[in-house]
């Protein structure tokens, strides 16, 4: 309008005021982008020097390492079958385990969980912008989203920042009307729908021990159990991953979150059940 | 770099032109194939390390925060031996961040501002529960160029426990009983391990419980060996105690200043 | 005055049969019912002299000034519409800055009172209501001695010698007149000023009054300042003792 | 390369430097010294450069680093003068230091940094008018935007010399160090310069700001330095 | 008769030169329960009355805190009242963001003038229909501000806006000069008496319907409300209130209302 | 992930009255994963003199062989039982031999001379000798250990409290490096005997 008041700017001024509003008001949400880079330099290159090996301990982004999730019938009656998911709760930044307790189960809807694995920050905010969604698709649409619908959502989210450097594996999981169903989504966008699942530096441990026990049809103790052997596996011989296993069981009708079990308890109790001699005597 | 904002997609075409255009633009300025040349040479680096750490200590009741005040130019000389890096937000929140000082200092205004905004919108101080995920999220909008901090998030919550939030440049939040960041992390870590987490004694061990006595002494004990062994730590300690129901108390204790 | 009531008046964007746009006009009134303010220029600087009302003896001293600096040398003067005026200063004040950023050196008062006078020119084009406001300028320097300018609701802007605005304007151009300004010093006009203002007032009406003044020149080396609240007070005694002395000649 | 328009606008290499500065904090105010020579490289290219920008009557804004940068400065602190003055308020050290602390910061956000580091000194009146209760203020901007306040301080070349010894100068005294010996101070500091830094030159400026005197700038001294010691340590036959 | 012509739009002038959309606006900010504001040396005090629409509603907020050093209470429509509040709170924010100091007074008054006349100027837009007080402290010491939808903003040493507020403004012309030297609890308690005459004859201040705001010399600003209120009343209960006629609270002096755009020095406004 | 974090693994040894502890962690892994749970990496050289030799554990294995083959040589020529001083010399000129191309393993060396005076020391890859009188800490965990360490030491601390200390420490140590662990081994060499102890700490 005219009259402009005496704050209209030359262009630079403009851009250092709206830098500041940026900075000074929360962003409204929907048309959102990040800001990027100046001078066109490259997120991922300026991360690697400024945030990579080369960085302090404490200044490098924090990486989750083991998750599993799988898919199971009820064997008898008396169970109620589903999917396990187990995770471990150690993020380290480089050798340094900057924490020792992180709970990588995070809650999508009230029947859906989504892991983390790879970067700590980038799987938990996105998480909750998938979680946002989630519920506005549930008050708009009336039914709750099916886990394809959201692990789609997911992906395509996730596809808009290819190449920016984000670092997510996660896995949503949950139980909609199709049934069961687990979705790995990863940070170059892509998606795929698995019975049995396990993604991070420990996975390869997990397969393991998931491919020889794993039966589709199993007791629900049987399946948590598995569940903790493979995470106590992967932990054992990852030194990325370790803390407390958390275990959460989800139902056809309710989600079941069992108590964090402390990993190396874990590792004695399952010795002492193969009867392996753990002392170790340190002859010359 | 346009942003999908899947089915709830409001934006605008009039928007995503303007957005394409500022994109071309941008491509045009500096397109791929010249910039990659730039990186070679030396490009000019926007963070600088100031040193020095902070640590904070949660109880049932209560919240101390400390840090050193001494401020290094990369860990050579001494810019300066009283630097602020706990400030007090309002009377249940304390910040503390350690890291690129520049980067310090918006934290704190960033903060300061939304809080400002929050008292004029709902008459009533923000709790640090919601204060710790505002800071989590304005550490990830800045995602591809973050603040260079390792920032810290400590005080009283709703229920009137003592509250330790700990962060990473990008902002993943964990609550914790006690946390450090900053130069001498990996050594005041180990140490409150030791001391609170009690990981290093069997079960059955009865462990001493944590006053706020105990607390501080901790603390004391904490930095003086930091200070020993860590060159950008030393001068003072900054401790700020937080009790619920009791306003904020304040100290300086002298440390190595060498 | 034919077109009051038909419809014609009623938006700047109107013309009426007889090719006059009346919004404009009404403007200039609002400008004419206002406090009298008058600006004259003298041998060796230029003063402006404004009549203000005070509403209410619960207002602060000075709360609403009438004068200002636009920078260290030109000094303008509004009269009418106080909001209006105060935007005008806004505006002039942001040309100030901008020439000051482009050139290092401050704004001539000519082109001072150019940018406002095209700007206030925007507001009489019909989308939005003229200002109701005329605003002085004045400045002084050694070159070109004292120059006085004064910007008018239409966007008139025109250089004088001295002038008179608001209620009681003919009357003070009358007195004016009867000075030989050219050849009086700032001291002197702030009296001669005074002595306008307090003759032209009709004493039922204008209660609680207040004279603020504003000069440059010479003594003030071509700075733009307000005239401090006890010269105020002589130029008013003098006016008074003046006043009376005529009264009992005539 | 072809020189790109936009890219030669982003100084990365500063051109016409300032040396270090040394400022210090006494009973009632501040006193500043700089040497007076921008240097281009290694060739002192002007000689004879007041490197002290007298803001107002408590505020006087000491730069070292690039000159033009500073000089584009100096504009913009000038208008902020004339915006505060709008209001009949005078800026304090205090809020220009919050200023250009947020200019340099958003600057540095751009990749495209002012390449100074900018000492704002001066005495921040309290309460309106009455002296007492003012404090000396020295506020430092790094490039990148990092801001702290000191007592004394140091910069450039100079915080690698002669930090350690103006602290324990201004540890004797504290607060209450007057300004004399503040300036005598500063003079041994310049001669420690002298003798190690190529780029600092003899002649200076010692500026001040008082709680009651306001922004004195210096007059130009010179300064010798005994050379006596060139015997012990040099280190070829 | 033509002057209804004329009153239809903020951008058209009368023929006397008067913005009749300006001054029915100022009539809106008449209708808002009554607030007083005064200011000695070092505090600025404001009250107000918070009227409630029948016992079963809660009383609405009238007064804001918009800084630590400042705050403002609200006569006329409360919803342009929050737009505006929510303004300075934003100006308020980028200064401290731009200088890490309270934004001085005038500035904030400057400000708010800008933004009120642009309202009174342009297409399309209407003036705010409400009056504020702003009271703030800063360095050249405790200020009370009064603006109007005529976009007037005033500095003031004591005022009062809202309805029947020409009562409170005649106890606070009597009473002027006491305020310079008088201390918080002696400014608060003139305040309330000048609220108190606003009220008609039979009702009386209490505990719910009285807000008061304080704020000076290391003081942040502070909101009394509720109980905390009744110490301040008890105070003010000891001065008799002095009804003249019981006619007089009804109609208070027809003069001139609160002051009316006094730049324009308009001649006198007919009464309608 | 540099070289010397390639296999992981800490050592720490602490000083007391008359008697020296000296522990390590028994991880050997590449990088992430994790090889073999049982390695110690403190070695005996005599009854009273032990070295530890943390870093990338190829380059230690070798070197160990070269240290026991110059303390034979020593022993046999000298005729009388290698003291901890004399050990950390031939370390360390066995490392600066290797000066352009060094051995990528930070030894330590700990034990009690022949007045049963505690003798510590610790070297970077070329063997530059830092012998303070508490303690010293090399590998993946070393500055976890100096934090703990500092704290926990004391002046002429009795074989049992430095034997505490010393597990506490690398306890604690092992709790934050992702690179190390999987249970400890401590020696508390007095003047009369060496007392060997594991430590069951976490398996992850």
């Amino acid at each position: 309008m005219w009259g402009e008041t005496f704050d209209d700017f030359e262009s630079e001024e403009r851009e250092l005021a709206v830098a500041k509003q940026n900075f000074m008001h929360e962003p409204a949400n929907m048309n959102f982008t990040f800001p990027s880079l100046p001078l066109g330099i490259q997120p991922v290159e300026f991360m690697n020097s400024h945030f990579g090996a080369t960085a302090a301990k404490n200044m490098k982004f924090r990486k989750g390492t083991t998750t599993l999730a799988f898919v199971y019938e009820p064997a008898t009656p008396a169970d109620k079958g589903g999917i396990i998911v187990a995770v471990d709760s150690r993020a380290s930044s480089g050798e340094y385990i900057s924490s020792k307790s992180v709970m990588k189960i995070l809650d999508i809807g009230d029947r859906m969980v989504a892991t983390m694995a790879g970067g700590a920050a980038d799987c938990q905010y996105w998480t909750r912008i998938v979680a946002k969604y989630c519920t506005l698709y549930e008050l708009r649409e009336k039914t709750p989203i099916t886990v394809s619908a959201a692990s789609k959502y997911f992906a395509n989210a996730l596809f808009g920042y290819r190449g920016k450097g984000l670092s997510v594996g996660s896995m949503v999981a949950g139980y909609d009307k199709k049934g069961p169903q687990i979705f790995k989504v990863d940070s170059d966008g892509d998606r795929c729908s698995l019975k049995v699942c396990s993604v991070g530096s420990g996975s390869l441990n997990a397969y393991g021990i998931l491919d020889n026990h794993y039966k589709p049809k199993m007791t629900d103790e049987e399946a948590r159990k598995l569940g903790l052997r493979a995470i106590m596996h992967a932990t054992f011989r990852d030194s990325g991953s370790g803390g407390v296993c958390n275990l959460c069981h989800i139902t056809p009708t309710e989600k079941i979150r069992l108590p964090p079990m402390d990993v190396s308890k874990l590792w004695y109790e399952f010795a002492d059940e193969l009867g392996r001699d753990i002392v170790y005597d340190p002859r010359e | 770099m346009s942003n999908f904002t899947g089915i709830t997609a409001t934006m605008n075409p009039l928007a995503e032109m303007a957005q394409f255009k500022q994109n071309m633009r941008e491509v045009a300025a500096s397109p791929e194939w010249r910039t990659s040349k730039l990186i070679e040479r030396q490009r000019w680096n926007p963070y600088s390390m100031e040193g020095g750490s902070t640590a904070a200590i949660s109880g049932d009741n209560f919240a101390i925060v400390a840090s050193d005040t001494r401020m290094t130019q990369n860990d050579i000389n001494i810019l300066t031996r009283d630097a602020e890096k706990i400030h007090v937000l309002n009377d249940s929140i304390i910040l503390s961040t350690s890291g690129f000082y520049g980067d310090v200092i918006q934290l704190r205004k960033v903060l300061q501002s939304r809080l400002h905004k929050y008292r004029f919108d709902y008459r009533a101080d923000m709790s640090a529960d919601l204060c710790a995920e505002l800071l989590s999220r304005n550490l990830y909008y800045r995602r591809f160029f973050p603040y260079y901090t390792g920032a810290m998030l400590a005080g009283i919550d709703e229920n009137g426990k003592g509250a330790v939030f700990s962060y990473d440049p990008i902002g993943c939040i964990e609550r914790l009983g006690y946390s450090a960041s900053g130069a001498a992390e990996p050594m005041i870590i180990p140490f409150l391990d030791c001391q609170i987490g009690h990981v290093t004694v069997a079960e059955d061990y009865e462990k001493p419980p944590l006053t706020i006595e105990r607390a501080i002494s901790l603390m004391k004990d904490a930095f003086r060996g930091a200070a020993e062994r860590e060159i950008s730590t030393g001068d003072k300690i900054h401790l700020v105690i937080a009790e619920a129901g009791k306003p904020i108390v304040q100290k300086f204790l002298p440390l190595r200043e060498d | 005055m034919s077109s009051i009531g038909t419809g014609y008046d009623l938006a700047a964007s109107t013309f009426s049969p007889d090719g006059r746009i009346f919004q404009v006009e009404y403007a200039q009134k609002a400008v004419d019912n206002a406090g009298t303010m008058i600006a004259i220029r003298g041998k060796n600087g230029v003063v402006m002299a404004v009549d203000k009302v005070i509403t209410s003896k619960l207002y602060t001293d000075n709360a609403n000034p009438r004068i200002f600096n636009i920078n260290d040398s030109v000094g303008m003067g509004i009269a009418g519409n106080y909001p209006d005026g105060f935007n005008l200063k806004n505006y002039a004040y942001g040309e100030a800055m901008k020439w000051l950023k482009d050139y290092r050196e401050p704004m001539p008062v000519n082109k001072v009172s150019n940018s406002v006078a095209e700007y206030v020119h925007i507001f009489t084009l019909g989308i939005s209501r003229p200002y109701g406001t005329s605003a002085f300028f004045g400045s002084w320097n050694k070159q070109e001695g004292g120059r006085l300018f004064l910007v008018e609701p239409s966007g008139l802007n025109y250089e004088y010698k001295a002038w008179a605005i608001g209620k009681h304007r003919q009357a003070a151009k009358a007195e004016i007149e009867k000075l030989k300004i050219d050849t009086l010093d700032i001291q002197d006009l702030v009296k001669e000023a005074a002595r306008i203002i307090i003759s032209i007032r009709d004493e039922n009406k204008d209660k609680n009054v207040q004279i603020e003044m504003g000069w440059v020149g010479e003594q003030t080396n071509g700075k733009y300042e307000t005239v401090p609240e006890d010269v105020v007070a002589a130029a008013e005694e003098w006016a008074n003792a003046k006043l009376d002395e005529d009264d009992m000649e005539d | 390369m072809a020189p790109v328009h936009d890219e030669l606008q982003r100084t990365l290499n500063p051109t016409c430097t300032g040396a270090s500065v040394i400022a210090m904090q006494y009973k009632t105010g501040v006193v500043v010294m700089t040497d007076r020579v921008v240097s281009y490289g290694k060739m002192a290219r002007y000689k004879n450069v007041s490197r002290q920008y007298k803001v107002n009557d408590n505020v006087l804004v000491t730069f070292g680093g690039d000159h033009a940068d500073f000089q584009w400065l100096q504009n913009v602190i000038e208008r902020q003068v004339l915006l505060w003055k709008r209001f009949d308020q005078d800026i304090g050290p205090k809020a220009l230091h919050g200023y250009l602390t947020s200019l340099l910061y958003a600057r540095r956000c751009k990749m495209n940094p002012l390449w100074n580091t900018l000492v704002v000194a001066g005495v921040e009146e309290e309460e309106k008018n009455n002296k007492e209760t003012s404090t000396p203020f020295i506020g430092i901007i790094t490039q990148k935007g990092c801001a702290y306040q000191v007592k004394h301080v140091a910069t450039g070349l100079g915080a690698f010399l002669l930090n350690q010894a103006v602290e324990d100068e201004f540890r004797k005294k504290g607060d209450e160090l007057t300004r004399q010996e503040a300036e005598a101070v500063l003079k041994k500091a310049l001669e420690l310069t002298l003798y190690h830094d190529c780029v600092a030159d003899n002649d200076f400026e010692i500026g001040r700001v008082d709680a009651n005197e306001g922004v004195v700038l210096g007059k130009e001294q010179t300064i010798i330095g005994d050379w006596s010691i060139a015997e012990t340590n040099c280190q070829y036959e | 008769m033509f002057r209804n012509q004329y009153d239809s739009d903020v951008t058209v002038w009368s023929p006397q030169g008067r913005l009749h959309q300006v001054e029915y606006a100022v009539e809106a900010m008449k209708q808002g329960s009554a607030t007083v504001g005064i200011k000695s040396e070092t505090h600025a005090v404001i009250v107000a009355l918070k009227r409630a629409q029948n016992e079963l509603c809660s009383h609405q907020k009238k007064i804001y805190e918009i800084d630590t050093h400042s705050g403002v209470s609200i006569a006329g429509l409360l919803s342009d009242g929050r737009i505006l509040a929510r303004f300075l709170q934003t100006e308020c924010s980028s200064w401290r963001w731009d200088y890490k100091l309270p934004i001085p007074m005038k500035k904030l008054a400057e400000a708010m003038q800008l933004k009120l006349q642009a309202n009174t100027q342009y297409y399309g837009r209407r003036p705010f229909g409400v009056g504020l007080l702003v009271a703030g402290y800063d360095k050249d010491g405790a200020h009370i501000i009064q603006t109007d939808p005529s976009a007037e903003v005033v500095s003031m040493l004591g005022t009062s806006i809202g309805s029947r507020s020409q009562s409170a403004r005649t106890y606070l012309e009597r009473h002027v000069d006491e305020f310079e030297k008088s201390t918080p609890e002696q400014l608060i308690v003139h305040a309330l008496l000048a609220l108190r005459d606003t009220l008609p004859a039979e009702e009386n201040l209490s505990a719910q319907n009285t807000s008061i705001g304080i704020v000076g010399k290391d003081m942040p600003f502070k909101i009394i409300e509720d109980e905390l209120v009744q110490t301040h009343l008890d105070q003010v209960a000891t001065h008799p209130r002095n009804i003249t006629a019981p006619g007089s609270g009804a109609a208070p002096a027809a003069g001139r209302q609160s002051p009316a755009p006094g730049g324009a020095g308009a001649p006198e406004p007919m009464q309608q | 992930m540099s070289i010397m974090s390639y296999t992981g693994g800490t050592v720490v040894a602490m000083a007391g009255d008359e008697c020296v502890c000296i522990a390590s962690d028994l991880r050997i892994g590449e990088q992430m994963t994790t090889i073999a749970t049982d390695e110690k990496k403190v070695h005996k050289v005599s009854d009273k003199v032990y070295v530890g030799l943390a870093g990338f554990q190829s380059d230690a294995k070798t070197m160990l062989e070269k240290i026991l083959f110059r303390k034979n040589l020593y022993e046999l020529r000298e005729n009388r039982k290698v003291r901890p001083q004399i050990l950390s010399e031939m370390i360390s000129n066995l490392c600066y031999q290797h000066r352009f191309g060094s051995y990528f393993t930070e030894p330590l060396v700990a034990g009690l001379d022949d007045q049963n005076k505690p003798y510590i020391c610790c070297m970077d890859t070329i063997g530059c000798v830092s012998a303070p009188r508490d303690f010293v800490a090399i590998g993946t965990g070393q500055e976890y250990l100096l934090g703990v360490c500092e704290n926990f030491w004391q002046e002429n601390m009795k074989p049992e409290e430095l034997f505490e200390a010393t597990a506490q420490s690398i306890l604690s140590c092992l709790e934050r490096d992702a690179a190390s662990g999987w249970g400890a081994v401590v020696y508390t060499i007095t003047k009369d005997k060496v007392n060997v102890s594991t430590i069951k700490s976490r398996m992850d």
